[in-house]
């Protein structure tokens, strides 16, 4: 069998006599900590299961995760799992795969068309709602508040805004609501630009940590004390919460959704009848 | 004292010079002559080093040498002025005299601007010119950036100055300084080789002539022992005889009248009539305006003022193809850019002009197509592989001849001819004077800008003259000499003539 | 053009060789890529992107570019899913979205032309705002509940004498743009405004017309291509299409079509985006880290490009 | 280049103009742009993509074009956020950082001159290479815990006299750079490549080198704007970078200089930098909504370049 640098499928030893599964896994971008960290989730937890794991990446392009999910079907793989780019548009995927007689489980996010075996997340727009809660209590009832949005058009930035703005709806003074495309850099000058022209603000609520963290430089560099909650969790931002430099992070807990997706998906490809909807955890680091 | 000899040289296995000789004596001033497509430019590209030659042998002042680069060559003192123009047009006069060679402080590679300028402005003024060495160069005229290029070689201390056909774009005027300038050159000991298809000016200034024939050597002669007829007889391999044929046809009524054309800044108040079955020629300097003139009349630029009759009728043109509805055909001035898609073959670019023939309801028709085109590769005698050949990979003279059959296709009944030879060899010329001659027995008219004088007292019937966008005067064929052609052109006296 | 002595037709066959090099690696790698099903696949998801191609083909060889494609994708593919989702007649659906995209190519045109604007830059500023308008349009959200219309859902899911609707249709578009542009005069205007515009426009041709109907058609053919993506995800996102031009310039390019115009052919093309399509699927099936897919893509790009080079030199 | 006629001066000096325009309209709708705090933002803003600018103007003058500087920014800024993380002294690792950004540009020209390769789809498959190597490399993630160097702070957030140590920077960039261009023999040769290669080899320029030059030069430009990047962010990002080729292209054609190469200069790529900066910052202060920014920002680079153009028509 073939080694190589760049091969991730190489399959493991398993002398344990576990028939090896072949999981197939597209996911929907890894140019993002978050969906690298869950993909890793599923990978440590396949190799200690004995299984073989397959990923796909669609960079964040609803077509491409099409093909990918015919790519893995061609790949003969027992099980796949998905971590749609848009719950909307994954359906044909999802009954492709159905017609092919794979079973499919979704990850992180939902899928509106086709059949699922069973569907692992912690929603985004809870998320949102959660981190609004505690901007308010934070910040005060009637507090100058500002959202940096994601890339525009994408999932996250649409359920992350939608939760934050149902929690703090009418009870804040949303001052600016500005794309920074989940870019740490963009973070920071859109920071620094509303700053210019709301010198007032008093709490942001990032749509990702990247920008949250890029935020919180030109904060820092304006001397202001302004409250910072992020989405994410990810390491970086995790410290920042632990030095008291952001207030909060909402941890969606990447390699448990991972780990309960290959944990899900051995039990379902053993016979074992899994739960429809596995629900990991939110949580918000703070 | 530069020897070339068995040189060979093939382009992916077409032999373009086999075997030839050539010599350049210290002090002296040597022809190269042959047919378009001969070997002339190849053979001093070779020597300039911009190409490899595949055998052979190269020697310096007795010196075997090889050069791979232009750069190994003008150590040497070798510097070619090339056929076409390699002026940088955004740069000032003086930027692109110093071009590769500027002066710097030490090896700092800090340019020395004022100096340079100081230094272009002594040099174009012992040249005779008056050009301030901060303008833009493309803002000159085209005989001027080539007296610039000149300029650029002879202050490179040159040894050895190549210029391939220099004059193809100068007006008597500037040739007269040119070649002033080359024989104080010669004097201080200078050699040059001088590619030109104008007969003329060999006898005028050179000493010695090689004549090369299908990249074959075919003699080297001195000039005070030989004559035109000797000469045309070793290029073309035949006598060629008279060198404006006869022509002999009624000319009908007026076909064409330009009334007080004017474009700003162009040219102004430019009238004149052409009738079917003559050739109207238009002389003047280079720079007079006439290439503007004839844009104007097919649609390619514009009009602020005047009115075109064709048969009598007002016409309105707005557009080439306006132009072309009216039976006007334009054989540009230069085929490379304007005439030819270089990349299409023979017959695409014949077809080009006349799509709506070649087909039928907008599918091309091949048939049609072939048809036509083997009809003027005939006709025009194209020395061609066949109808699919690239335009690009043609001599001069038969590209020339694809942009007269272009419009041949389209059946004009006004034909207008922007320098039709230029660049063109004896031969060759002498074939589309026969074509111009056909077309005017059969009734078109002809309007013909030439700078060549001996070309336009040759072919036309009737000479009208441009100065500086002016119409200076109108010449008729019984009084049609150089003499009086130069007076208006530079100026003379406006005298109408009927 | 539309002859070739035998030696121009193999280096004009060389993206071709460069096509079944590829087949044999990845076949040897992943046998299951040669089954039918597989093939049907990669034809499938060939189709999108070769329909832009084709487009960015008429564009090039004019010597011009169009960045737009993705972003004219977007808009009207947002376009027909709202309209369908308000219950209009499929057929009358993809009748407008496609005249919207002969519109926005259009638009385009008129820029370049009259406007006298770079090629480049003037779609990369209507890349920009068609993206922006398919945002303001969709409000940053996907279009789904297109209805059960089965004429359109064939159009992107279906099969047709048992191939894929998506692979017919890129099959016509090939048929029909190779003849426009081999065999009519549009098509020669095309090569000779792209060869010489000087030339072309002293020879009768209006090259701004020529200009503007090639902007037209490739906005055309990206709304076509919106359609099949809007049916095959039953949904219309408005960031569909980002970074497409990128890959229908490069297979234009690989196809041996110069960027400098007036040569190359929509053959080429077809393999340009073949040579892609296989090259995406065969690290997928070879199971290819995405980090490495990017490293690999564009190594084998460059050799691609770096061998036809050779050749011709 | 280094005199101009006041004709040729007032039409290059068009862009800066339109920069005036927009900084009048941005102010009117609100004032606090135009204070001190502001204008430096502004600038600290424009510092990174100005200096890229500054490189991209180089290959276009030359006629070529570099899609890769977002790439080899991401490369370079995580490269040197790892030695930094790995206790490497800044300044060394600054100088790795700028070796490194040379030799991707370097590799660029390489494969541009030796390989024959359009510059466009060369950089277009290095674009995709360096980014799939910036993620092997980070493994998809950011790099932090970049140690606490005062002097590679200093870098991105400092001051120097009372101005952002990044502004200084770009000032002297833009100081040395425009010095090379018009001074030197070398800009003077980056000038006839682009004008007219054929003729720039027959003055015996070596025409090969000097275009490798100008893609070594924009490598290392952007490294230089990846190390202020870095230093602001106090990390780097795998993703930094992406489509920052665009803005740069964008600010060089405002700024003037052709995309054909041969006509142009530095200072107006600096005002074209500007322009853009002026309007990101302007549309957040102002609250354009983010699907609008596109449209916006869209239409004014179109009517900047149609202005231009109009005038010089
Ligand atoms: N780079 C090239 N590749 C292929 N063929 C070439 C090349 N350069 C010249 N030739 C061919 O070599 C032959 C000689 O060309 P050359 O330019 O030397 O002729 P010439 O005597 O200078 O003609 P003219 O009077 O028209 O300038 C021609 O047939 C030409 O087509
Ligand atoms: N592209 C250009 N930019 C600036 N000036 C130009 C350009 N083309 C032509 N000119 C100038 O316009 C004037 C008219 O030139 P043109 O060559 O058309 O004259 P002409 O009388 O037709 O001469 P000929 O046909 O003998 O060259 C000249 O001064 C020329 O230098
Ligand atoms: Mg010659
Ligand atoms: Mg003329």
């Amino acid at each position: 069998s073939m080694e190589s640098p760049f091969l991730e499928n190489a399959k493991e030893d398993t002398a344990g006599g576990n028939a090896s599964f072949k999981i197939g896994f597209s996911i929907s971008t890894l140019n993002n900590p978050f969906f690298v960290t869950l993909s890793e989730g599923a990978k440590a937890n396949a190799q200690e299961k004995g299984a073989e794991i397959s990923i796909v990446d669609a960079q964040d392009d609803a077509s491409k995760q099409a093909s990918d999910v015919e790519d893995l079907i061609q790949q003969g793989v027992d099980m796949i799992l998905i971590n749609p780019v848009d719950s909307s548009a994954v359906g044909s995927a999802v009954e492709s795969a159905n017609a092919a007689g794979i079973p499919v489980i979704t990850v992180d996010r939902s899928t509106e068309g086709g059949e699922v075996v069973s569907h692992i997340a912690s929603d985004n727009v809870a998320g949102g709602v959660l981190a609004g809660e505690y901007l308010l209590e934070l910040a005060g009832e009637g507090a100058k508040v500002a959202m940096l949005e994601g890339t525009a058009g994408s999932s996250a930035a649409r359920d992350r805004g939608e939760g934050f703005l149902k929690a703090v709806d009418g009870k804040v003074d949303l001052v600016s609501s500005l794309t920074a495309n989940f870019d740490r850099g963009e973070g920071l000058t859109v920071m620094e630009n509303m700053l210019q022209a709301n010198p007032e603000i008093q709490a942001v609520f990032a749509q990702n940590d990247e920008m949250a963290l890029g935020a919180l430089e030109a904060i820092e560099a304006s001397g202001k004390d302004i409250t910072v909650i992020g989405f994410d969790a990810t390491d970086d931002a995790v410290a920042k919460v632990e030095e008291g430099k952001m207030a909060a992070t909402v941890a969606q807990k990447p390699e448990e959704i991972g780990k309960a997706a290959i944990e899900t998906a051995v039990a379902y490809l053993n016979g074992e009848t899994v739960e429809e909807f596995v629900p990991v955890d939110l949580e918000l680091v703070k | 004292m530069i020897q070339m000899s068995g040189i060979t040289k093939a382009f992916s296995g077409n032999v373009v010079l086999d075997n030839v000789q050539f010599e350049l004596a210290n002090g002296e001033i040597h022809a190269l002559m042959g047919e378009n497509g001969a070997g002339k430019s190849t053979m001093m590209k070779i020597l300039s080093g911009i190409y490899s030659k595949d055998a052979g042998e190269i020697k310096v002042d007795g010196q075997a040498v090889q050069f791979k680069t232009p750069k190994d060559a003008e150590k040497l003192g070798i510097i070619v002025i090339h056929q076409e123009l390699n002026m940088l047009p955004d740069l000032t006069v003086a930027q692109n005299l110093f071009l590769g060679k500027e002066l710097t402080y030490g090896k700092t590679g800090i340019l020395k601007n004022r100096q340079m300028e100081k230094e272009a402005s002594e040099l174009l003024s012992k040249l005779g010119l008056d050009i301030n060495p901060r303008t833009r160069t493309g803002d000159l005229s085209v005989g001027k950036q080539q007296i610039i290029e000149i300029a650029k070689a002879i202050a490179s201390d040159a040894k050895y100055i190549v210029m391939d056909e220099p004059t193809a774009a100068l007006t008597d005027r500037e040739i007269e300084t040119l070649f002033k300038t080359i024989h104080e050159l010669k004097a201080k000991g200078i050699s040059f080789v001088y590619i030109s298809h104008r007969m003329e000016e060999i006898f005028a200034i050179c000493d010695r002539i090689t004549i090369l024939r299908d990249g074959q050597y075919v003699g080297v002669r001195n000039i005070p022992e030989t004559n035109f007829d000797e000469i045309v007889a070793m290029m073309v391999g035949r006598e060629l005889g008279e060198r404006f044929p006869e022509r002999n046809c009624a000319i009908g009524d007026t076909k064409l009248e330009v009334r007080n054309l004017a474009v700003n800044g162009l040219f102004q108040d430019i009238s004149f009539k052409v009738r079917k079955g003559e050739v109207l020629g238009v002389a003047g300097l280079m720079g007079a305006g006439r290439t503007e003139v004839a844009q104007t009349i097919f649609g390619y630029r514009k009009a602020n003022k005047g009115e075109i009759f064709i048969d009598g009728q007002k016409v309105s043109v707005k557009s080439p193809i306006d132009a072309m509805k009216h039976g006007i055909g334009f054989v540009t001035e230069d085929r490379k850019t304007e005439g030819l898609v270089l990349d299409f073959s023979i017959k695409d670019n014949i077809a080009l002009a006349n799509l709506e023939k070649c087909s039928s309801s907008g599918i091309v028709k091949p048939e049609k197509e072939n048809v036509m085109v083997a009809k003027y590769i005939e006709d025009l005698k194209i020395r061609t592989s066949g109808p699919n050949q690239s335009a690009k990979s043609l001599s001069g003279g038969n590209q020339q001849k694809v942009v007269i059959a272009k419009w041949l296709g389209t059946e004009p009944e006004i034909l207008i001819l922007d320098e039709p030879t230029r660049g063109v060899d004896i031969g060759a010329k002498k074939e589309i004077y026969q074509i111009i001659n056909q077309l005017a027995q059969a009734g078109v008219a002809i309007l013909m800008i030439s700078s060549e004088l001996p070309e336009v007292i040759g072919m036309a019937d009737r000479v009208i003259v441009m100065q500086e966008g002016n119409l200076t005067g109108e010449v008729n064929k019984d009084n049609m000499t150089q003499e009086v052609i130069m007076q208006y052109a530079t100026g003379g006296e406006k005298v109408v003539q009927l | 053009m539309s002859n070739y002595k035998s030696k121009e037709l193999v280096s004009k066959l060389g993206p071709l060789f460069g096509l079944i090099l590829l087949i044999i690696i990845v076949s040897i790698l992943n046998p299951s890529f040669l089954s039918i099903a597989n093939i049907f696949n990669v034809l499938r998801q060939v189709s999108i992107s070769a329909i832009i191609a084709f487009g960015m083909t008429f564009v090039i060889l004019t010597g011009g570019i169009d960045l737009s494609v993705g972003s004219t994708l977007a808009l009207t593919g947002a376009i027909a899913a709202s309209l369908l989702s308000s219950g209009m007649d499929p057929f009358l659906t993809m009748g407008i979205a496609l005249i919207i995209g002969l519109i926005l190519g259009t638009i385009n045109g008129v820029i370049i032309t009259k406007g006298k604007v770079a090629p480049f830059i003037a779609t990369l500023a209507t890349m920009t705002i068609y993206r922006g308008l398919t945002l303001v349009y969709t409000d940053g959200r996907p279009i789904s509940d297109l209805g059960d219309h089965y004429s359109f859902q064939l159009f992107g899911k279906g099969y047709f004498l048992g191939f894929p609707v998506p692979v017919v249709t890129m099959v016509i578009a090939f048929i029909v743009l190779y003849f426009i542009l081999q065999k009519t005069t549009f098509g020669r205007r095309v090569y000779a405004v792209g060869g010489n515009e000087e030339a072309a426009k002293l020879s009768g041709i209006n090259a701004d017309r020529v200009k503007i109907a090639v902007y037209a058609i490739t906005g055309l053919l990206a709304s076509l291509a919106a359609l099949i993506l809007t049916s095959r995800l039953n949904s219309a996102q408005p960031t569909a299409g980002e970074s497409y031009e990128l890959d229908a310039i490069a297979a234009v390019v690989l196809g041996g079509t110069s960027l400098n115009g007036g040569k190359g052919w929509i053959f080429g093309t077809l393999i340009g985006a073949l040579i892609i399509g296989v090259l995406n699927n065969g690290m997928n099936l070879i199971g290819v880290s995405s980090f490495w897919q990017q490293v690999v893509k564009g190594i084998v790009i460059l050799i691609a490009v770096l061998m036809d080079r050779k050749k011709t030199a």
